[in-house]
């Protein structure tokens, strides 16, 4: 145990060290960050102040190096633009992304395992059909659209449900969210929708799929057999086999929508971190930019990490060290 | 003995998708369409009574032109014009061959990158699994934009920039999806049967493991060539996509989407409508093949 | 006496692309109370299928064309599903061929029993393990407690068909159709099994249909034996006839197929020629082909002739003259 | 003459490492242990060229994976396979892939070793195709006529898997076996599928390929009429062990292990009808916890003291033929009728 | 009543002098004053201080307004502003600081609570522009708090017409009415200023209600909007003039080429002719008609009618084919050459679609348009800066009263001692008008300043240094029931919202 979080722990060093390089590289190459932050009518004296002042006077490897090192000791930096450790800003924005990426996953999974269920157990049947075109709404437009969309049916025609902002915020548990109150949930339903569209999708796919491919099994045949009710050859043999599938992308998926939220994020102004990160990448606000990443890049870690657990709980034949 | 023999022959592999989509009408439909589109897009140039790449003929007199207009020198834009004068249905030729292009072929080429290091991973496990699932958490961290807006400003812009971008930003979902599949199928025992006979282990892993890894994965990437596409769109959206004169489906969607509210609908909707339906058959295609595929389905 | 199982002209066929496929072809037999009926043939000549179709498990695009299958004078074909499943696993069960597909892998074998029998008893969980546990010790596993949470790619092949076998058990049904459940033990275990079952029938008043191709396990344990070939009964009668007595040639044929018919390291005697494609078998008698005595006559449906307690489908039987 | 293979002194362990969950859980004190399986325990075995050796006992003894570690496909955990003479270990490149495809095995469970998602003709032509035995164009026919001499239909040829019957599968499994052309065919349960007529077509053929080409043979089984009529050898296993090893006509008219005259005891022939079954008594060993001393001992009708702490090594009893038995030993002869405990 | 604001942009902090771009100042402006504020013209006018004198070139005396109190109730003195003044040139970290507008202050004495003596370095006749532009913070508070601490609003204590609430950063920011404000007692009690990027989501949210008031209108959407009742348009032409700059310095340009597309050793730009003639092939007001609805007006000179420095006398160059092409031929180039635009797509509205409707209009005059490149501004700006391109798509956003900074960034050869040619990309160098700038801004006489911008101005741009597009207009749109003064230096804020009558 404690070899394997040490190994996994190097390991997700190396790749943290990695990232922050290849943003130090890549934000380099884009552009220079004092062209960004500079007001239009600055001096060039106000120049020269700036950037000895953020440091960019010194070449990348030495500003890699101080990074690095500040880094070490739990300092990522501050942002350009805001002067505020950039650790401090992704954690006062995560909240919201998080609340807007999990109500999305949670729609998608709530509503797409039973309709791929229902539309894999019944192929070709018009629920079938009406099920799977339907899902192909969901990923064949591009999400602004959709979103744009969205808003002008539900907001601006229809009036039902407001377009921008977070709503107001209720505690629960000492947990400040917007899903503890009317309003905050009402903000909520939209950009979870937007957000959760295309995952929906997949996920109504792929246990569809899971579900075909599974139900011809010998188990399965052996489960009716037993008598088991169609209920829980469904639900218990055949749906404990689809997992792994479905572990895999909504692991994936949980952090794709975790970093690509930025869409959602900007048409809907919802202040999270997806903005914020758009933001700090046309700015080139480096600190950011980097800090962010090592967030997201850890999130990734630690989500695959869970997910190769959840693999090997559900699949007892994944990851039985035979060999002594 | 021969004779019988023989007369399997057309019971080949291509024999079987052929068969399988023929059984199915809608299926057919969707694969007729397919192929109009594909062809629509390969031959565009020759079908379009206008080159909207071409800024000598477009006329911004011309712009924003409902459909059914007539232009300056007579030709009748069916479509519309878009905010440049372009003729949309030119417009959507050509950016139906762009968008097919960037989706099929970066979703193909990531399919392919990542099938096989996620193949790798799975079947090898220790170290090249660790290096190849930590290089994956990486590259999934990225965000697209990110990875476009580098890619930008190292290589400049293009068509090939933003494919390797999307590639690039692709392939880790795919050698993710394969790994999971592939940890559960290499320990069953045909594996070892394919072992004993001495078969090579690129064999395996592409003979024998892939096709029973295909089913998710066909799934995921049926979708990720409409996600390819879209995320060309979105990136031409954010202004990190194609170049701007050489619009794309997405790109005109993107430019159209704010004109909707004042009515000029068709920049936006018939670009739509058009990825609509070629994503719509893409997966009905692709859902097709995936129950040909399993032989357990296939056989009605 | 009157049987608990009643087949008659039952016919499932598999639709397939290359046409349709007769695996079971106007099947009649009936299984009386606490009896065991040993079922053996040709590989492929639809055992299984019969089992499948007695439980309605059929998978498509295989379909029970016609027939009647009456079980306690009641028509399964006729149940709705909801019924049919009341029935299966608790009023009869079945034991798979293949051990190692049945047993859902990602599932753990307690949970796989402890369902079975909840799903047909009102029963705690605890006490559905008890009983699980007892199952697993009747077949002889080791150390039933600690094996039961293991999952089945932890057993070995003989384990998990010992695993099966417990399931059928766990509701002392009136019928199991046991489809080859000892191949792949040692005769000890089988010994072990084929004691209990016994003893089981016997206590629980359990009729079985044993398919099997040990011609020495049916001789052991079966009252009657219904021997099969291209998806037809060509014989069936009581064990002590039909082994000692055959009257089919292919019944014969199989019987001096076994090693014990020849001196030891000599060439095993089996029948000549091969067993038709089932999707295109000739009409008339499917053996005739590789049958010693088959006549013109052959070419045409021989019928089922019944005669002290034996049946058999053949023009030139064997009688104890001609043997 | 040099063995075709041997097995010197292997062992063979299953440890069940301890997933990542479960050390998270031990953690927590739920205090999970490390399980380790013996399933080959300390073995020697030597197979000649042109030998029937035949490998009987118990089910989960070991016989799969004896079978699997000497055909070269597992690794052993403890001791040396050699084939003709050479370490495994030490097998490198070209003469690695020509003992690879010399040993082939016929597994066991027939569906799980054939590729669901590949037909007929390329699970039994893939590897002669890849190995260059026969060309592209000739595959079918040479798939055809191996099907033949197993006794499928070449019509069959294009099918997939799940369309066969398990007696079918099981064919599919010999064919694809035979069609590289091994020195060494290890066969787990080949022909137990199988109707009597085919077993005794496929033993015929089994038979006709040693005299042919001097094919040599593992033998593992449970139907000892089979083993007996084949096998030039027989080897019981128990629990991981050998326990008796010698030529059929021995063994069956003068067993000397009590487990082995508890199967041959056992063995239900057609002659002997309605029978009553006097199973063993005693609990049957768990592999994860072996019984020390003898294994067989908590099942023995004979078992004395120095069974319960003593493992019996193999001893001759006649020529070519040894048992793992105290009951063998001359010096615990005198002490046995003391100590035996009364026949259950 | 309550007003709720959409706006565009957000700050990066609510310390009035962590940055001097137009996103911070416009929420300092409506917590904080200024000594002088501009007008809808950008004219200045007396804010905190109430008036200004010159007693000799290198000395000011300023007054301050009496009776100004911060939100916690202390008044402001004449140490406050010397402070703010003092610490405005040492913000840590500051990206964009006002070290510059106090530059100049030699030395700072308060002759009294309300008068402040400045010493100059050097003679400054915008002395007055420089430093009226900074916020005043008050002392007491301001001195030794963080960025946190005005964040948090415990800091945030100005003499502004709204104070501080709460700030949610990519949320929104909510503001109260201060009762004490100094100056016109505004019309809402509480602003709510929701933070809404994405133009189309912006228009959504007014149509939709959730909003009162926006900003930064998409040029696209105005017609909608006027056409929707209930909703009202606020719209003006602003100082922004987006041009077109050439590569004129240099001897070759990386983007140009003959007409076939290879290198040409020349670079035609070079030549006033070349320039005149491109300048003179845009069709200036077909662009705003169909690319920007309208929204601009065609622009020959850096600032619009009504900014002091405008000369009326300069039109805006009118579409002149024939002339172009007579002038290309005259230069040597009858059958044109091969250029590339670049552009930035998300800088302003319509900057890429401008872009190719000017690759349209050069085609059409016989010039190869190998492409029209459009990128993001953090990637362009680089390249801009660089020297990579020949042509290339740019706004200068003129926010002080007269011409003169824009000119002396944009126009005056780049020297970086003088602080002159900032954004002199092109490495522009007209020795004859940095002569007649370094006159104008040394000017004390506010009139005769002018007059000399004028004479600079005209004589620049007959040199055709950059040519000028157009000046962008600039819109915002509220419910009906709400007035706006559009303004030029396109600034929001809930000061200059109000009820209409
Ligand atoms: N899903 C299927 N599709 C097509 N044919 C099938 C299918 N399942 C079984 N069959 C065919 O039906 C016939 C009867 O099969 P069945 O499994 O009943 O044989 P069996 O008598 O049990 O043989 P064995 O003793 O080898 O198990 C076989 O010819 C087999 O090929
Ligand atoms: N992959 C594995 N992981 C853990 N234990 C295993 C594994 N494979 C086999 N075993 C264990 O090793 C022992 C021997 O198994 P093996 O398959 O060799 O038995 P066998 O003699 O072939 O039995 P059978 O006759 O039932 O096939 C069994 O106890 C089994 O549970
Ligand atoms: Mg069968
Ligand atoms: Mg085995």
């Amino acid at each position: 145990m404690t070899v394997f979080v040490i190994r996994r722990f190097l390991q997700s060093i190396a790749v943290l060290l990695v990232t922050a390089i290849i943003v130090f590289i890549g934000i380099y190459a884009i552009g220079d960050p004092i062209e960004m932050l500079i007001s239009p009518d600055a001096s060039p004296a106000e120049r020269a102040q700036v950037i000895t002042s953020l440091g960019l006077d010194k070449p990348l490897w030495q500003q890699f190096l101080t990074f690095a090192w500040n880094a070490l000791h739990g300092d990522l930096g501050r942002s350009f633009v805001f002067n505020r450790p950039s650790i401090s800003l992704i954690f006062e924005r995560l909240p919201a992304t998080l609340e807007l990426t999990l109500t999305g996953l949670v729609f998608a999974l709530v509503l797409g395992i039973p309709l791929g269920l229902l539309s894999g157990l019944k192929p070709n049947s018009a629920t079938d059909e009406a099920i799977m075109t339907g899902s192909i709404f969901g990923f064949s437009l591009p999400s602004f659209w959709q979103g744009m969309m969205l808003i002008m049916i539900f907001s601006v025609w229809l009036g039902w449900l407001p377009s921008t902002g977070r709503g107001q915020m209720g505690e629960f548990l000492g947990i400040r969210s917007s899903l503890f109150t009317l309003d905050g949930l009402a903000h909520l339903i939209l950009p979870a929708i937007n957000l959760s569209l295309f995952k929906l999708s997949l996920v109504i796919r792929l246990t569809r799929t899971g579900v075909r491919e599974t139900l011809p099994l010998d188990f399965v045949k052996f489960a009716r057999a037993k008598g088991l009710s169609e209920k829980r050859i469904v639900f218990v043999h055949v749906f404990k086999s689809i997992l792994i599938p479905l572990i895999t992308v909504v692991g994936l998926e949980l952090g794709s929508m975790l970093a690509f939220a930025v869409v959602t994020e900007t048409i809907f102004a919802w202040p999270g971190i997806g903005k914020l990160l758009i933001d700090s990448i046309m700015r080139l606000d480096r600190p950011v930019v980097v800090a962010y990443l090592l967030v997201i890049v850890s999130l990734f870690i630690f989500i695959n990490f869970v997910v190769d657990i959840l693999y090997s709980l559900v699949d007892p034949r994944v990851r039985l060290g035979d060999a002594q | 003995m021969n004779a019988r023999v023989s007369s399997f022959r057309d019971d080949t592999l291509f024999g079987r998708l052929v068969m399988g989509i023929a059984e199915s009408p809608k299926t057919v439909i969707a694969a007729i369409v397919c192929i109009i589109l594909l062809f629509a897009a390969i031959v565009g140039p020759y079908l379009t009574p206008q080159d909207p790449y071409d800024l000598a003929v477009l006329d911004i007199l011309d712009s924003k032109l409902p459909p059914g207009s007539e232009s300056m020198d007579g030709l009748i834009y069916w479509l519309g014009t878009d905010g440049q004068g372009r003729d949309m249905f030119s417009a959507m030729i050509y950016g139906l061959r762009t968008s097919l292009g960037v989706g099929v072929f970066s979703g193909v080429v990531a399919l392919v990158v990542g099938t096989v290091l996620g193949l790798i991973a799975a079947y090898f496990g220790g170290r090249i699994d660790a290096l190849i699932m930590r290089i994956v958490d990486l590259m999934l961290g990225f965000p697209t934009i990110l990875v476009a807006l580098m890619l930008l400003a190292l290589l400049g812009q293009g068509l090939w920039k933003v494919i390797f971008a999307l590639i690039l930003v692709q392939w880790a979902t795919f050698a993710r999806a394969v790994r999971s599949a592939a940890l559960v199928e290499k320990n069953k025992d045909y594996v070892e049967a394919a072992v004993t006979l001495g078969i090579s282990t690129p064999r395996i892993l592409i003979g024998h493991i892939l096709p029973n890894c295909l089913p998710p994965l066909i799934v995921i990437g049926t979708l990720q060539v409409a996600h390819a596409i879209s995320a060309e769109a979105t990136l031409s959206f954010l202004g990190i996509g194609l170049p701007i004169t050489e619009p794309s489906l997405g790109l005109l969607i993107a430019n159209g989407y704010q004109l909707l509210m004042s009515g000029e609908y068709w920049i936006s909707v018939y670009p739509g409508l058009l990825l609509l339906v070629l994503v719509f058959s893409i997966n009905m295609v692709g859902d097709r093949l995936r129950e040909v595929l399993n032989p357990r389905l296939g056989e009605r | 006496m009157t049987p608990i199982l009643e087949v008659k002209n039952l016919s499932t066929h598999f639709m397939t692309r290359r046409g349709v496929l007769k695996a079971v072809d106007d099947v009649s037999f009936a299984v009386g109370q606490r009896e065991i009926v040993g079922l053996v043939g040709e590989s492929g000549s639809g055992k299984s299928i019969t089992g499948f179709s007695v439980l309605g498990l059929v998978d498509p695009p295989g379909r029970v064309v016609s027939g009647q299958i009456l079980f306690k004078g009641e028509d399964l074909l006729k149940l709705s599903p909801a019924a049919m499943r009341t029935i299966r696993g608790k009023r009869i069960a079945m034991i798979f061929q293949d051990p190692m597909m049945t047993l859902n892998p990602v599932l753990s074998v307690a949970t796989q029993m402890i369902e079975t029998v909840q799903a047909h008893d009102r029963v705690s969980r605890a006490e559905a393990r008890a009983r699980s546990r007892d199952a697993l010790g009747l077949v002889g596993i080791p150390s039933p407690e600690e094996r039961l949470d293991a999952y089945p790619h932890q057993f070995s092949g003989g384990m998990r068909q010992r695993v099966a076998i417990a399931i059928a058990l766990l509701h002392r049904p009136d019928l199991i159709i046991a489809d080859e459940p000892t191949t792949a033990l040692d005769v000890t275990i089988q010994s072990q099994i084929l004691f209990e079952i016994k003893r089981l029938a016997a206590e629980f008043a359990m009729a079985l249909i044993w398919i099997s191709h040990d011609l020495g396990v049916v001789a052991a344990l079966a009252d009657r034996v219904m021997v099969m070939y291209a998806g037809k009964i060509v014989e069936a009668g009581q064990v002590d006839g039909v082994l000692t007595e055959p009257r089919h040639p292919y019944t014969s044929g199989l019987l001096s197929a076994v090693p014990a018919a020849v001196p030891r390291g000599e060439p095993l005697r089996p029948i000549p020629g091969f067993a038709p494609s089932p999707l295109s078998r000739p009409s008339g008698c499917a053996f005739r082909d590789r049958c010693g005595r088959a006549t013109e006559i052959c070419a045409t449906e021989p019928m089922l002739e019944v005669a002290a307690g034996r049946e058999f489908r053949c023009f030139h039987p064997h009688f104890r003259s001609a043997a | 003459m040099t063995p075709l293979v041997e097995a010197i002194d292997v062992s063979r362990r299953f440890s069940r490492k301890l997933d990542y969950a479960e050390k998270i859980a031990n953690l927590f004190g739920a205090g999970l242990e490390e399980k380790t399986v013996h399933a080959v325990d300390e073995v020697d075995l030597a197979v000649h060229p042109g030998e029937v050796v035949g490998l009987v006992g118990e089910s989960g003894c070991g016989k799969s994976t004896l079978g699997r570690v000497m055909a070269g496909i597992m690794p052993a955990s403890g001791g040396e396979v050699r084939w003709n003479g050479k370490p495994l270990t030490s097998l490198e490149g070209e003469e690695k892939r020509s003992m690879r495809l010399s040993a082939q095995m016929i597994f066991q469970d027939p569906m799980s070793t054939l590729n669901p998602r590949k037909r007929v003709i390329d699970l039994i032509g893939e590897a002669p195709r890849v190995h260059g035995i026969v060309k592209g164009r000739e595959v079918r026919d040479y798939v055809a006529s191996l099907a033949e001499r197993v006794g499928l239909d070449a019509s069959y040829l294009d099918r997939y898997p799940h369309q066969f019957s398990g007696g079918q599968r099981q064919r599919i499994g010999i064919a694809r076996a035979l069609a590289v052309k091994p020195k060494l065919l290890v066969c787990d349960e080949s022909v137990a599928a199988l109707d009597v007529s085919i077993q005794a077509q496929i033993l015929n053929l089994f038979m006709d390929l040693k005299r042919e080409f001097g094919l040599t043979y593992l033998f593992i089984s449970h139907d000892l009429g089979v083993v007996k009529h084949i096998c030039d050898r027989v080897v019981v296993m128990y629990l991981g062990r050998v326990v008796e090893s010698a030529t059929p006509d021995e063994l069956f008219d003068d067993p000397k292990h009590p487990y082995t005259q508890a199967l041959i005891r056992e063995l239900p022939t057609v002659a002997d009808r309605h029978r009553i079954f006097t199973p063993i008594k005693g609990e049957i060993p768990s592999p994860l916890h072996p019984p020390p001393g003898c294994h067989f001992h908590p099942r023995c009708p004979k078992a004395f003291d120095r069974c319960r702490v003593e493992r019996p090594v193999l001893k001759q009893n006649a020529v070519g033929h040894v048992s793992a038995c105290h009951l063998n030993d001359p010096t615990a002869s005198e002490t046995k009728n003391v100590t035996a405990e009364p026949a259950n | 009543a309550d007003l709720v604001l959409g706006s565009a942009t957000e700050p990066s902090a609510i310390d009035p002098q962590f940055s001097r771009t137009g996103n911070n100042q416009n929420i300092a402006m409506q917590i904080f004053d200024r000594l002088v504020q501009t007008d809808a013209a950008i004219n200045v006018e007396p804010a905190l201080a109430v008036s200004w004198t010159n007693v000799d070139p290198l000395t000011w005396h300023v007054k301050l307004r009496e009776g100004v109190k911060f939100h916690d109730g202390n008044p402001l003195t004449a140490e406050d502003v010397i402070f703010s003044l003092t610490r405005a040139k040492d913000i840590p970290n500051s990206p964009a600081p006002f070290s510059g507008n106090v530059a100049s202050i030699d030395s700072m004495k308060a002759l009294d609570n309300q008068t402040i003596e400045f010493k100059t370095k050097k003679p400054t006749p915008d002395f007055m522009e420089q430093i009226g532009f900074v916020y005043i913070v008050e002392k007491k508070v301001a001195e030794g708090a963080s960025i946190e601490d005005f964040n948090s609003g415990k800091a945030a204590i100005g003499t502004g017409a709204y104070r501080f609430k709460s700030w949610t950063p990519g949320d929104n920011l909510v503001l109260t009415r201060n009762d004490d404000f100094w100056g016109k007692k505004q019309d809402f009690d509480n602003v709510t200023i929701k933070f809404i990027s994405n133009d189309a989501s912006r228009v959504a949210a007014l149509r939709s209600g959730a909003v009162d008031l926006i900003d930064a209108v998409p040029p696209g959407d105005v017609k909608t909007i006027e056409g929707i009742s209930g909703l009202k348009v606020f719209s003006i032409a602003s100082a922004r003039m987006i041009y077109l700059a050439l590569d004129s310095a240099r001897d070759k340009s990386p983007f140009i080429t003959d007409k076939d597309g290879k290198p040409l050793d020349k670079n035609p730009l070079k030549d006033v002719k070349v320039r005149t003639a491109l300048s003179e092939l845009i069709n200036r007001q077909l662009i705003i008609d169909r690319i920007l609805d309208g929204s601009a007006e065609p622009a020959g000179q850096l600032v619009p009618t009504g900014v002091a420095g405008n000369d009326p006398s300069i039109a805006a160059p009118a579409f002149n084919a024939d002339n172009a092409k007579k002038l290309l031929a005259e230069a040597g180039y009858k059958d044109g050459f091969g250029i590339t635009i670049h552009t930035s797509n998300d800088r302003f509205p319509g900057d890429a679609e401008v872009a190719q409707a000017l690759g349209q209009m050069f085609a059409r005059g016989g010039l190869k348009v190998n492409g029209v490149v459009a990128q993001p501004y953090n990637v362009y700006t680089k390249g801009a800066s660089a020297g990579e391109f020949s042509a290339f798509i740019f706004s200068l956003g003129n926010s002080t009263p007269t011409s003169a900074t824009g000119l002396r960034n944009l126009l005056m050869t780049a020297n970086k001692e003088a602080g002159t040619g900032s954004f002199n990309r092109v490495k522009y160098s007209n020795p004859a008008f940095d002569e007649m700038m370094r006159t104008a801004t040394a000017e004390f006489d506010a009139k005769k300043r002018v007059e000399l911008l004028q004479k600079a101005t005209k004589a620049v741009f007959a040199d055709v240094p950059v040519i000028p597009l157009y000046w962008q207009k600039v819109h915002w749109a509220g419910k009906a029931n709400l007035s706006y003064i559009a303004n030029m230096t396109e600034d929001t804020s809930a000061t200059l919202a109000g009820l209409a009558e």
